[in-house]
């Protein structure tokens, strides 16, 4: 069955279901209204997705381990306000602004992945809930509760700066994208091409076996959970750029429930064992495209969460019914 | 009225990539017992499973006393009088012994609630005549693969039924269950219970059943008379070629002790045990289930922590805190729980295989493709698993089979110390003597191999040294070369704690 | 981007054409009864002035702040429009989503400081704050009490909108002569659930009684009158919404809370409209148009219910 | 090991974890606060408590399949929602008004159950996460966004009355949480006590062993549902009494997150198969008394955030290390 084969070479095909639901959304969208199928909008759909891409990152290295980050968001925000306490504290050095943020989101990782495996805690979702609380409050202390603005260039350039006009066809291209893109290549060729990767997958399907095989699933745990704490200070950073502000109370936003939504579309399950980056950056861009498209048409709220709420069901749907399908085929072909 | 109780004809079921039965017929008769045999993969439990309504057929017909049933789900047939101790344990491991016996058939109070103590007394009952003496109301969890498998075989024979199925009940119990299970099985036929057997231990066949039938490649070969056959004419018609003698042991040299143990105590489960065990030999470790002799294992190769003890690995002390740094010193642990603790059962065949030396292969610090999908092809063929490639999920091979992947996955390892937790579970006479070649070829190469195993024709048949336990203890050492007391009979007397004489 | 250019040519075109004006409003959130009465009025200026389209979006709910960052890049970039009334949930990151913008943009309800914002329509909420803040230490004074105590029931911490009630309310308070408990902030996520359990604990701390609650909106104030309803102590208690919607209206008739600030939605949502359609017409208009707030209480608070069920028609 | 004693006669022994950690809260707020622990305090703690604990009781049947309902907080405001727009439109008599709410909580638990059983979602967070979204939209469009008030006296009963003063100990207690007692009561005898009961413990456990014994599991899956929908419904009434608004923006409040805290704090488990009754009250009176006692010291949200967060974990982290303790003891005691 496909959603076996990990290290298919093109991962892609095991999607299939979910690109449809792109395709479709897409081609729905660009006849419903002439403003989705421009270039600046197809760039904004980049430039919205890509906070949500890197959250979704780490998250589906969690969920692969059959556990689940839920303090992505307010770990994100943690590091805006971090770096936002060293602009209050008056210091402007870029570098020193990055690496205090991404050093932040890493060690914030490293203990929720501590928790889980040198204290034991029985899932993730406890932990990880309990530091969304204590990171919010964090985030609300280092600034004071207030909005910090005025980041130097170099920090929000991540986060604001696109290819230049004058680049054929993707003039206006998002540079934050282009890092989601060389993070997602990267991750996907670790994931499927090295020890470490693979290990990940067989600790979230059965993590005694995994470790009576002589992988240490601690380490292995603690790795992903700190990798997920790398992703979401990313994440900061672009945000600082999007935003141009640091504050406590964005931690109140629902990025984690977004990242879990994309992975899943993309084919992760809570379960673990399974996922793909690919499959992931498909679910990332189909929440986009939906929530974009619906701003087009000026639906209001009520409809809004109504058809995200169905799009998520039927995304889903699609990919379990198309896996049915192909069994059932397979099933009558054999000879 | 037909002469059979239960009847198949013509069924046929596919999977993806599998024709797991094809025109496949069975007949069972009132008050007989039946054995099913074939190759690991022949279609064994997916024929039973049709039986019992878990998996639809494509095409064919069931017949229960003569009339026509078609079933939809485990409930219709258990309606119908047929009951089933699948293959794969099926333990409730949260809930208690009680309620997984009486899992969807409780006994309820007149008030409508469930009666736990009148359960309970049943279950301690029913236990008890299997020959274990347990308190019910624990959680299932916390006990051993014997009495989970003696669970599986209490919650069938529980319900009123024309007909019980067993598929493979026999492969997790020791000598003792085995023979208790045996005579409980002619109560019940004496009770004019029917009942099917699926076994891979020729003998027991021999000892117990009227008739069996025979199926290869999911199709009928033939039913005989168990009189009227024999283990040759058996394992022609289920492999489809002749086999030579099961128990070819190498002549291999004593070398080096590669692993010694002194004094290894944990908690209230092993009492000071020490052994030696040398390269180019196999060490047969024999006793009752229950006996330690997994802990033991456990202990040494790091899973469970130890309250004392040493351990020398090639004459030098090694502290051993996790299975890790137990691979990284050249042990490996072919567990006998396969699908708790062997088998990542999503993941393919190829990832499975490749799983405990994940470095070895390894170029630089990507995985090598090419060699794991070489090693894939060669494990494949040279231990006969029967898989549509190596890409198919673990978890849906056959129970033989996957039992192989697990073997080779160890094979994989380069460890020099192999202990094997009953390595031929589930195993079919043909591939058992591959896993035999497997460990000649070891010892052959002057690596040492430790074999813990409940089956006695095995322990005799391979071991250069047994060592025999009991609660914990090591109660006897018996070399290969003492004629006297190196037989089945000593052996089981040092297991029941019984003294040999010297 | 030469293809882009043409678009904006285009519609450029259809618009000064047949004097076709498109607006699109942004509002913090269309979900809520307030920001209803907004829609309404930016709604009642299309319906009024043929010409005139407007298209009202918001957030998803007034804490959606990269949503509405999101709305705002979509709509700025889309060419469907010739001028944005904006009503910024986070104005300081509306600041850069903006910066550059050739077209009208006129802030509603909340200023967003940017040279590209050429209005801004509404009361503040800080001042609106500042005048309910005074006229609850009045009321509170002619109700009898003389330890004039005020506790703040709250939105979100951090939020914007909240902060700027807050300080109003404060500044209001204390300088008509009340005290404004600052260290006793409750924060209840502009939630009637939680302001109903803030004020429960209000009680305990303050056993005889406080004169003035004052709250970040009506639902809070009305469920914090239900948490002190039948309390001696508390049966002179000022209780001040915010928003002035038909329900806080039939509390106030009811007796259950004692007044509310009202922003005057309606007209915001008309004034800002009017404003972002005069701007696009080349007029010069003004940078600050003042659409008033009022007091909601037991004498005005038929009349406003009437007036907002029109609104609705 | 204590974690497998479902049928223990004191279900309380094994919680004995977070007993501890509630009672150490209580001592510690005593003392910190002098109006925690009056009469008239620890009456506002069980109002507080009743809502989450009805959710709770809905979302333990779910965790206990190893599923998960997301949707418990949007359907409580969605049926308080139904409930308005009965209002709105000129219905007022209580019964039928109750009648509705609960027949629309209802609906939607079993809609939820359907898309799990019959399209074969994948994992129930998916389908109710969806669902979520569509009902929050639904809550908006069927009061028009408007915020409604004035329900009758009878239908806001259930969530604001408590017995009168004049009742001896008990003055005060709230009738809200005398039904969180009948249905605590009833909900755990018939988990420990039915058929129905314990096979939803089989199929949360082990999936595979309950479909071999015959149990319908989508059935069984369906009721888990439903009844969630049910205890999300009568949550949306004492939801009215207590705030005595219906207002549909407030379906994204955590409600899903503050019952799944409880019933992990409680001992249940995303694994599925582990979950009391009596655990899951104390897990959701832990946290009403944190926020009690955070609200009556009136420290800031940050603060709250940050209490709160470490409070989740060091409950569970409790109850973990005194099981942990336990099987050690209980190991060498065996020498
Ligand atoms: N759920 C499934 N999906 C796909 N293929 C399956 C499934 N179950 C069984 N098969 C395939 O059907 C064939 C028959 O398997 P079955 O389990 O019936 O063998 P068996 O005779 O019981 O073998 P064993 O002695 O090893 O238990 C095997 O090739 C197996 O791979
Ligand atoms: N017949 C029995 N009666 C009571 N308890 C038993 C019985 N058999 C096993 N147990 C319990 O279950 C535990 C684990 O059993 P298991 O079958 O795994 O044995 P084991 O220790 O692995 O022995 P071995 O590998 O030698 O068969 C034992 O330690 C014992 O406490
Ligand atoms: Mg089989
Ligand atoms: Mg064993």
């Amino acid at each position: 069955m496909s959603k076996g084969k990990l290290k298919s070479k093109n991962g892609l095909a095991d999607r299939l279901g979910s690109l449809g639901a792109l395709l479709v959304l897409c081609i729905v969208l660009s006849f419903a209204t002439s403003s989705f199928l421009t270039q600046s909008n197809i760039m904004n759909i980049f430039k919205q997705t890509s906070v949500n891409a890197l959250i979704s990152t780490g998250m589906l290295v969690c969920l692969i381990t059959a556990g689940i980050d839920l303090s992505v968001g307010a770990n994100a925000i943690f590091c805006t306000c971090m770096m936002g306490m060293l602009l209050q504290k008056g210091v402007t050095n870029p570098l020193i602004m990055i690496l205090v943020g991404i050093g932040s989101g890493i060690l914030v990782g490293f203990i929720n992945g501590t928790l889980l495996t040198r204290l034991h805690l029985p899932h993730p979702f406890v932990s990880t809930l309990g530091m969304k609380n204590v990171l919010w409050g964090m985030a609300l202390l280092v600034v004071n509760s207030q909005i910090v603005s005025g980041f130097p260039k170099q920090v929000t350039w991540l986060g604001s700066s696109t290819l230049p006009a004058s680049v054929p066809v993707l003039g206006g291209f998002p540079i934050s994208f282009i890092l989601v893109i060389i993070i997602f290549i990267i991750m996907g060729i670790f994931l499927s091409k090295t020890a470490l990767g693979r290990s990940i997958y067989c600790v979230g399907g059965n993590p005694e076996a995994a470790r009576l095989s002589g992988i240490q699933s601690a380490n292995v745990l603690t790795f992903c959970y700190t990798l997920s704490g790398l992703m979401s200070a990313l994440a900061a950073i672009v945000l600082v750029g999007r935003g141009g502000i640091a504050n406590g109370a964005n931690a109140i936003q629902p990025y984690d429930t977004d990242a879990i939504a994309a992975c899943i579309i993309g084919g992760a399950s809570f379960m673990g064992g399974k996922g793909t980056m690919s499959g992931t950056l498909i679910g990332a861009l189909i929440i986009t495209v939906i929530r974009n498209g619906l701003q087009l048409l000026s639906v209001s709220t009520a409809v809004q969460n109504i058809v995200i709420g169905l799009v998520i069901i039927l995304a889903v749907l699609l990919d379990v019914t198309r896996e049915r399908m192909d069994a059932r085929a397979r099933r009558l072909a054999a000879k | 009225m037909s002469d059979y109780v239960v009847e198949l004809k013509g069924v046929t079921k596919r999977f993806p990539g599998v024709v797991a039965l094809d025109n496949m017929s069975l007949s069972v008769k009132p008050g007989e017992i039946l054995g099913l045999i074939g190759e690991n993969g022949a279609g064994k439990s997916t024929l039973i499973k049709v039986l019992t309504g878990v998996y639809q057929a494509e095409e064919g017909k069931v017949y229960v006393s003569g009339t026509e049933h078609h079933f939809k789900n485990p409930n219709d047939s258990a309606a119908a009088g047929i009951a089933c101790v699948y293959q794969e344990l099926n333990i409730e491991k949260l809930l208690s012994v009680t309620d997984n016996i009486f899992i969807n058939k409780w006994m309820k109070k007149k008030s409508g609630f469930l009666d736990y103590s009148a359960m309970n007394a049943r279950a301690k009952e029913v236990m008890e005549s299997l020959g274990i003496d347990i308190d019910p109301s624990k959680a299932a969890g916390t006990f051993g693969m014997g009495v989970q498998q003696m669970i599986e075989i209490a919650k069938a024979i529980l319900i009123d039924a024309k007909m019980i199925i067993m598929d493979e009940p026999t492969s997790s119990l020791g000598e003792k269950e085995v023979e208790l299970l045996m005579k409980i099985c002619r109560k019940l036929k004496d009770r004019g219970i029917s009942i099917v057997f699926v076994s891979h231990k020729l003998e027991e066949l021999f000892e117990l059943c009227d008739r069996v039938t025979v199926m290869r490649d999911g199709e009928h070969i033939w039913t005989k008379e168990i009189s009227e056959t024999d283990n040759d004419d058996l394992i022609t018609a289920m492999v489809g070629r002749s086999m030579d003698q099961l128990f070819v042991k190498a002549e291999t040299t004593k070398g080096e002790c590669a692993l010694r143990v002194e004094n290894i105590k944990e908690g209230g489960v092993l009492h000071d045990v020490s052994f030696e065990a040398y390269n180019g030999q196999i060490l047969g470790f024999a006793g009752l289930v229950g006996a330690g002799r997994t802990e033991l294992m456990r202990a040494i190769f790091g899973a469970d922590p130890i309250d004392g003890g040493k351990i020398f690995i090639n004459g030098k002390e090694e502290k051993i805190r996790s299975p890790k740094e137990a691979i990284r010193k050249g042990i490996a642990f072919l567990t006998e729980d396969r699908k708790g603790q062997g088998l990542v059962l999503g993941q393919s065949v190829q990832m499975n295989l490749i799983l405990a030396n994940l470095k070895g292969f390894c170029k630089g610090i990507f995985i090598d493709d090419k060699k794991v999908r070489e090693t894939g092809e060669e494990n494949v063929k040279s231990l006969r698993i029967k898989t549509p490639s190596q890409d198919e999920i673990v978890g849906q091979l056959s129970g033989g089979n996957q039992q192989k992947v697990v073997i080779g996955k160890w094979i994989n390892s380069d460890a020099n110390i192999f202990i094997f937790d009953e390595p031929t579970r589930g195993i079919d006479v043909g591939a058992k003597v591959e896993v035999y070649n497997v460990m000649n070829t070891l010892t052959e190469a002057g690596k040492c191999v430790i074999m813990i195993s409940s089956e006695m024709p095995e322990i005799l048949g391979m071991s250069d040294r047994v060592i025999v336990m009991r609660e914990g203890r090591i109660m006897a050492t018996i070399n290969r070369g003492d004629l006297k007391n190196f037989n089945q009979e000593d052996i089981m007397k040092a297991a029941w704690g019984g003294k040999i004489d010297e | 981007g030469g293809k882009k250019e043409e678009v904006k040519e285009d519609t450029k075109e259809a618009a000064t054409g047949g004097d076709e004006v498109s607006v699109n409003v942004i509002l913090k959130t269309t979900a809520s009864e307030y920001w209803g009465y907004v829609m309404a009025g930016c709604e009642a200026y299309a319906k009024d002035n043929a010409n005139v389209k407007v298209d009202v979006q918001g957030a998803s709910s007034e804490t959606a702040y990269d949503e509405q960052l999101n709305i705002i890049e979509t709509n700025l970039a889309s060419d469907q429009y010739d001028g944005f009334v904006i009503a910024p949930l986070q104005a300081d990151m509306v600041v850069q989503q903006i910066a550059g913008q050739a077209k009208p943009i006129i802030a509603v309800d909340t200023d967003i400081d940017a040279p590209e914002v050429l209005s801004f329509v509404g009361t503040g909420n800080e001042e609106a704050a500042y005048s309910g803040g005074k006229t609850a230490v009045e009321m509170a004074k002619e109700a009898g009490w003389d330890d004039l105590k005020a506790i703040a029931i709250s939105g979100v911490e951090g939020d914007s909108t909240a902060t700027a009630r807050l300080t109003g309310y404060q500044k209001g308070i204390e300088e008509a002569g009340g005290e404004f408990l600052k260290d006793e902030i409750q924060y209840a996520d502009a939630v009637a659930d939680k302001a109903y359990a803030s004020m429960e604990a209000v009680i305990q701390n303050h056993p005889k009684g406080v004169a003035m609650i004052v709250c970040n909106n009506d639902d809070m104030a009305i469920a914090a009158a239900r948490a002190a309803a039948g309390n001696e102590a508390y049966k002179n208690t000022i209780f001040v919404g915010f928003d002035g919607i038909q329900s806080a209206c039939e509390a106030i008739l009811a007796g259950e809370e004692t007044m509310s600030v009202a922003q005057n939605a309606y007209d915001m949502g008309y004034k800002a409209v009017e404003a972002c359609v005069k701007a696009i017409q080349g007029n010069e208009i003004e940078s600050f148009i003042d659409s008033g707030s009022s007091i909601v209480n037991k004498d005005n608070a038929q009349e406003q219910l009437d007036t907002l069920k029109s609104y609705l028609k």
